[in-house]
């Protein structure tokens, strides 16, 4: 055991991690991104909480308040939440779980970090050169005529961001239709590996129209040409119907890969099958298409025709469907289960939860007479962080707590990820329950001085985002030291039936010894647990 | 496939099992890489098609200043190249290594034709005061603020399309060098299909291009 | 595509069918079709595309989930469009100036 | 100090919202409560207790899964219809509407009543009639938010939008920027006072030294010296402009459209664009020349020519069948 060689330890130097074509160091090294970004967010998170304690606007200046949303919005979405999930677990298990030794296009995966690395530099220099306050929407004329601060640098981040994700996605398509192991049929393979599949279709399909839109806005602001200007003709509305074309799927690239992780938990704490298994892969793939049908209902007050508007609500109602299946099935799982208390399993609780709110407060927005009054209050604000915060971290913090022992060789201490689940999901609710209140009162976004009557459910949201903050530092301390102090574990620590459990744990290089050849359907755990029988 | 001394960096990588798995995933590949590219330059269709629904007439006067037979022996330079390229490809089919180098050597000198026409092209429009930005003035309407509208599109489609034809250019250099040392052989050319692929949506994107910039309401002049 | 390799023949006539569609498509333009030069000249382009994806891209040999993908790329091109000229033309209809 | 959780009730739009809102309400109460509920019950019966216990799997039904889709969608088909319908009402002003302008800029109100009264940051109106804004932005897009209202519209440079309400209750609410519009975004608010209509009365005559609106037109009209091609009886080289507001135009290409607000806009800053039959493309551009507030005081002075009474009338809505200009479908014009 001690001398076995694996992927962590095939080579100590820098270069051998820099330049490695192994999906699951790149992984690793996506890992340390996303999570430096998550941190930077964060900061820029606390900075803005602790200012919306005072109605008055005394901590920082507006410019500077302005600047602060901006760019964490800019850090969490293009930097942490799009390639949170994909990038990280996806990479690092999509291979392993269809039994492949790596993806299709190992080269062109580690291009894809370092293009998120250049594109986080370039970021990055823009928030430290002074910053950028056009919000993360860049809408147009102020992107491109008014704001002074670093739009360009942040649009170049993004979109060079932007192609980082796209080469994922394409890598992540190609793997799924040509790298299956013998015997891993399409209905063989595991939820997380539709999640992902579903979820390579919208980056494909849909980065590259923000990333032209981006060199549009761009060439305006640089060449002063005028695609969106009024002063011209141009139509800045065309400028959000182009932005949220990629914008809305965007939601369901950082959700849809939370989905997968939660199949995958709940199946495994429960023993059983996912409930509804066709049902769950196909809701993946609607949701990737109905996704892309509904971009208009950011647009309902934006002088967008009401005729566009009603169709872009009405399809808006579709996307609920395939979401509420996803939630029903997997609560019909635990159903005469054999039910675990692992912390994956108090997020994958916490994540149906929280997804519940931010799905159904999603089904308010849609509505026009109603989004008419709360769009761009923090109604809006509270849920989409229901969705992504109390879905997509919920469900990456869950799927990190369910892998860390194939991907370290090594567990986690229970108690203290069971508590700092806790504290996470009631730190969330506390900060952001008080924000829907907030939103229907009237409370508008990116507001840095507001109304003293508003004060004491900011101060509310304040105090949940402390303790949300604290809730973030655990799992970073006590991971790290279960790198070196956590107990080792054997192949199967969960009794789980994925192919990425039949392989040692860490993975050697190639993830398998010998290509497994899959003859059962996904999550038959009599396969993997007999009664009586030692697990493990 | 071993037995070639540059082989292991070309041929089969260890992810795959069979070398048609791996020409399999790289064709495919493209392939989705096509789409994205498909979507990227459909941002810019979709704001066309916007402005000339909203301006047709000065779309069409901006269209009618622009040498629509320029444009069409321009096209034609293109569609010759696609078909250099395809006989580039078939040559690699069959383990040709010469005709590989003389059909790429003749895709990459009509791409360069190409692109010399459109620096000519784009030249012409800068005397004439037609590049968007300050120093715009469009005779013949005083609606300027359309017109520079269809060349600000104008320069971002076509210029984006060069851009293309850039990269596919430094493509071809790459595909000729190792076609040079005689790395394509009719088992191993998937290098040249792919890139064939790439050069042919560069055109298709082209045949579009044309008609929609050149050739409105010619009928007017 | 090693299994198809077509004939030369194939290829040249391609070829010369796309320079007669260029030189159509060219000389059209200067007919007065109203409404019509726009859908004529859209047409030609697609038939073009379609020789060049079909014979030079080896469309025609490809396997259907290629055929699949390619044809998903324009169902998506087509919602874009579609969807936001749905908003663009029915603009002020309701007797309001936006909305 | 006041902690309200439920905004003011003060226009007619108010009391629709928070009904639908309700109903939200309910229908997402009663599914959180039934998963939660169901996730607790679960989570204890059927706890692990002991390590190798293999459960039998359950299979999915057919009708089980379709039921549970079908049903909520039901119920999500009452939210779209029930919000459309709030949002109809909302887009069609009705034709007594009094009107009012409204221009935005990086970071104020600017408003002008029809009778001459300037404001800024505030808008004073009267409870129980319609009040319709016809509403610009000088540069970036700006959103008028009044949440006692529940209406919100985007405030978009190059256009009109327009939004109405009619309020319910005299009072004073906030008016806020809810699109982000630069650095003093949250300072960008005001205050909408609701008055019983003799107070109205009494805040209108106070302001008279202004000069209505159309008189403000009047006054810029000859300034500008308009009337030298724009002659009264049509013998000059343009167009009269005599009795042109809400009729249909033709035009040198064929279309006919309406000659609404946005038409005579764009007449006044881009004059090409839509060419009257029979005239030539002679005028110049007024871009520049004249502020969104001098254009909104020039088309009152170009309604009050029109022969029908057009004092507090505002514009008839247009017929559907009316082609809407520049952003309609002009096929004929290739």
């Amino acid at each position: 055991m001690e001398t076995r060689e694996h992927y962590l330890n095939a080579g100590h130097s820098l270069k051998s991690w820099l330049l490695t074509k192994d999906h699951k160091r790149i992984a690793i090294l996506y890992l340390i991104t996303v999570t430096i970004f998550f941190f930077i967010g964060g900061i820029f998170a606390s900075l803005i909480r602790v200012e919306l304690m005072t109605p008055q606007g005394d901590l920082v200046s507006s410019e500077t308040y302005n600047k602060l949303f901006t760019m964490h919005g800019v850090a969490m979405i293009f930097f942490f939440l799009i390639p949170s999930i994909p990038a990280t677990l996806g990479n690092f298990f999509l291979p392993m779980m269809i039994g492949a030794r790596d993806l299709a296009f190992p080269r062109v995966n580690l291009l894809s970090w370092y293009l998120l690395v250049i594109g986080g530099a370039f970021a990055l220099f823009a928030m430290l050169a002074g910053g950028v306050d056009t919000g993360w929407t860049f809408y147009t004329p102020y992107s491109t005529t008014y704001s002074n601060t670093w739009v360009i640098a942040t649009a170049l981040g993004i979109f060079v961001a932007g192609f980082s994700s796209i080469l994922t996605g394409l890598n992540f398509i190609v793997t799924v239709h040509r790298m299956r192991a013998p015997g891993l049929t399409w209905f063989r393979m595991p939820l997380f590996v539709w999640a992902n599949y579903a979820t390579a279709v919208i980056q494909v399909l849909g980065t590259p129209v923000v990333a032209v839109t981006i060199v549009l806005v761009f060439c305006e602001r640089v060449f002063h040409i005028g695609i969106f200007d009024p002063a011209l003709g141009g139509d800045p509305v065309l400028f959000q119907h182009m932005f949220w074309f990629y914008s809305h799927p965007a939601v369901y690239i950082m959700v849809l890969p939370a989905m997968g992780v939660i199949s995958e938990i709940i199946s495994v704490y429960s023993r059983k099958p996912v409930f509804g298994y066709h049902f769950v892969a196909f809701s993946s793939m609607a949701i990737a298409v109905i996704g892309f049908l509904v971009w208009g209902h950011h647009l309902f007050v934006s002088t967008q025709s009401v005729y566009a508007g009603l169709v872009f609500s009405f399809l808006s109602y579709f996307v609920a469907i395939p979401s509420a299946v996803k939630v029903f099935n997997w609560t019909a799982t635990l159903y005469k289960g054999s039910i675990s208390y692992a912390t994956p399993m108090l997020y994958a609780f916490g994540f149906i939860g929280l997804f519940t709110i931010g799905g159904l407060t999603g089904l308010f927005v849609a509505s026009l007479g109603f989004d008419v009054h709360v769009t761009d209050t923090y109604f809006v604000v509270a849920h989409f962080h229901y969705v992504m915060v109390g879905g997509t971290i919920m469900a990456f913090l869950g799927g990190l707590h369910y892998w860390w022992p194939k991907m370290t060789g090594r567990m986690y201490p229970e108690n203290w990820a069971k508590l700092s689940a806790a504290i996470i999901f009631i730190g969330f609710n506390l900060t952001f329950f008080p924000q829907f209140i907030l939103g229907y009162l009237g409370m508008p976004r990116r507001y840095h001085v507001y109304p003293d009557e508003f004060q004491v459910l900011h101060v509310l949201s304040t105090a949940g985002a402390s303790v949300l903050a604290i809730g973030y530092l655990f799992p970073m301390v006590y991971l790290m030291w279960s790198l070196r102090y956590g107990e080792v574990v054997g192949r199967n620590p969960w009794g789980a039936t994925g192919l990425e459990w039949k392989t040692q744990s860490p993975p050697p290089v190639h993830n398998f010894d010998e290509i497994p050849v899959v003859t059962h359907e996904a999550y038959d755990y009599s396969t993997v647990i007999k009664e009586g029988v030692e697990v493990g | 496939m071993a037995e070639h001394a540059h082989a292991e960096s070309l041929a089969l990588r260890e992810q795959f099992d069979t070398a048609e798995q791996q020409k399999e995933s790289s064709t495919f590949g493209m392939w989705i890489f096509l789409i994205t590219e498909v979507m990227f330059f459909g941002g810019l269709f979709l704001a066309y098609t916007i402005y000339r629904n909203t301006y047709p007439t000065v779309f069409g006067m901006a269209s009618t200043s622009l040498n629509a037979v320029i444009g069409a022996l321009n096209t034609a330079v293109l569609l010759c190249s696609s078909f250099t390229m395809v006989m580039a490809v078939r040559a690699a089919q069959l383990g040709k290594r010469k005709a590989i180098i003389v059909f790429l050597i003749l895709t990459l000198l009509l791409g360069l034709v190409f692109l010399g026409v459109k620096a000519y092209e784009w030249n012409e429009k800068y005397v004439e005061h037609h590049i968007p930005g300050a120093s715009f003035h469009f005779e013949g309407t005083a609606q300027q603020g359309p017109a520079q509208l269809f060349f600000s599109l104008y320069f971002a489609m076509t210029g984006l399309h060069a851009l293309h034809m850039v990269i596919g250019a430094g493509i071809l250099c790459w595909l000729l060098y190792h076609a040079a040392r005689g790395r394509f052989t009719a088992e191993y050319m998937t290098p040249v299909d792919i890139a064939g692929l790439y050069w042919h949506f560069v055109d298709i994107i082209w045949i579009f291009l044309f008609p929609l910039l050149y050739l409105i309401d010619r009928h007017m002049k | 595509m090693s299994e198809h390799v077509d004939s030369v023949k194939t290829y040249t006539a391609v070829w010369l069918i796309l320079l007669v569609l260029t030189g159509v498509t060219t000389a059209v333009a200067y007919i007065d079709l109203g409404a019509f030069s726009i859908v004529v000249a859209l047409v030609i382009a697609a038939v073009k595309m379609l020789l060049v994806a079909l014979f030079f891209m080896h469309m025609r040999h490809s396997t259907s989930l290629t055929k699949l993908a390619a044809a998903g790329a324009f169902l998506w091109l087509f919602f874009m469009l579609a969807f936001t000229l749905a908003d663009v033309w029915t603009r002020g209809l309701v007797g309001t100036p936006g909305r | 100090m006041k902690v309200p959780l439920f905004p003011e009730q003060a226009s007619n739009f108010a009391p629709d919202v928070d009904h639908l809102l309700y109903y939200l309400v309910a229908v997402s109460v009663f599914f959180t409560v039934l998963i939660f509920a169901a996730i607790f019950y679960f989570a204890i019966r059927y706890r692990r207790r002991s390590e190798h216990e293999l459960p039998e799997p359950v299979h999915a039904g057919l009708a089980l899964e379709i039921a549970w889709s079908v049903i909520p969608f039901g119920l999500t088909m009452i939210m779209f219809g029930w919000g459309a319908n709030i949002f109809f009402k909302e887009s069609r002003p009705p034709k007594d509407a009094a009107q009012v302008y409204v221009v935005a800029k990086q970071w104020m109100w600017k408003v002008q009543h029809m009778e001459g009264q300037r404001e800024i940051n505030e808008l004073h109106i009267p409870v129980g009639r319609p009040v319709k804004l016809v509403m610009t932005s000088e540069d970036v897009i700006h959103s008028f938010f009044v949440p006692a209202f529940r209406t919100k519209q985007d405030v978009v440079p190059g256009r009109y939008s327009t939004t109405w309400f009619t309020a319910t209750k005299p009072g004073k609410y906030h008016l806020f920027c809810a699109e982000y519009c630069g650095t003093k975004h949250s300072g960008m608010g005001g205050w909408v006072y609701a008055m019983e209509p003799q107070d109205y009365q009494i805040w209108l005559s106070g302001g008279r030294a202004f000069g209505s609106l159309a008189e403000n037109g009047e006054k810029l009209y000859q300034d500008l010296a308009c009337g030298n091609c724009h002659k009264v009886d049509g013998s000059g080289r343009c167009p009269s402009l005599a009795g042109l507001f809400g009729r249909n135009v033709q035009l040198a290409d064929g279309r006919v459209v309406k000659a609404d607000e946005a038409y005579l806009r764009e007449s006044i800053l881009q004059p090409n664009a839509k060419v009257v039959a029979g005239y030539q493309p002679l005028m110049p551009t007024f871009q520049g020349l004249v502020t969104e507030e001098g254009v909104l005081q020039l088309i009152e002075y170009i309604k009050s020519l029109s022969p029908q009474p057009a004092a507090g009338a505002g514009t008839t809505p247009a017929e559907i069948n009316v082609n809407p200009g520049a952003a309609g479908a002009a096929p004929s014009n290739r």
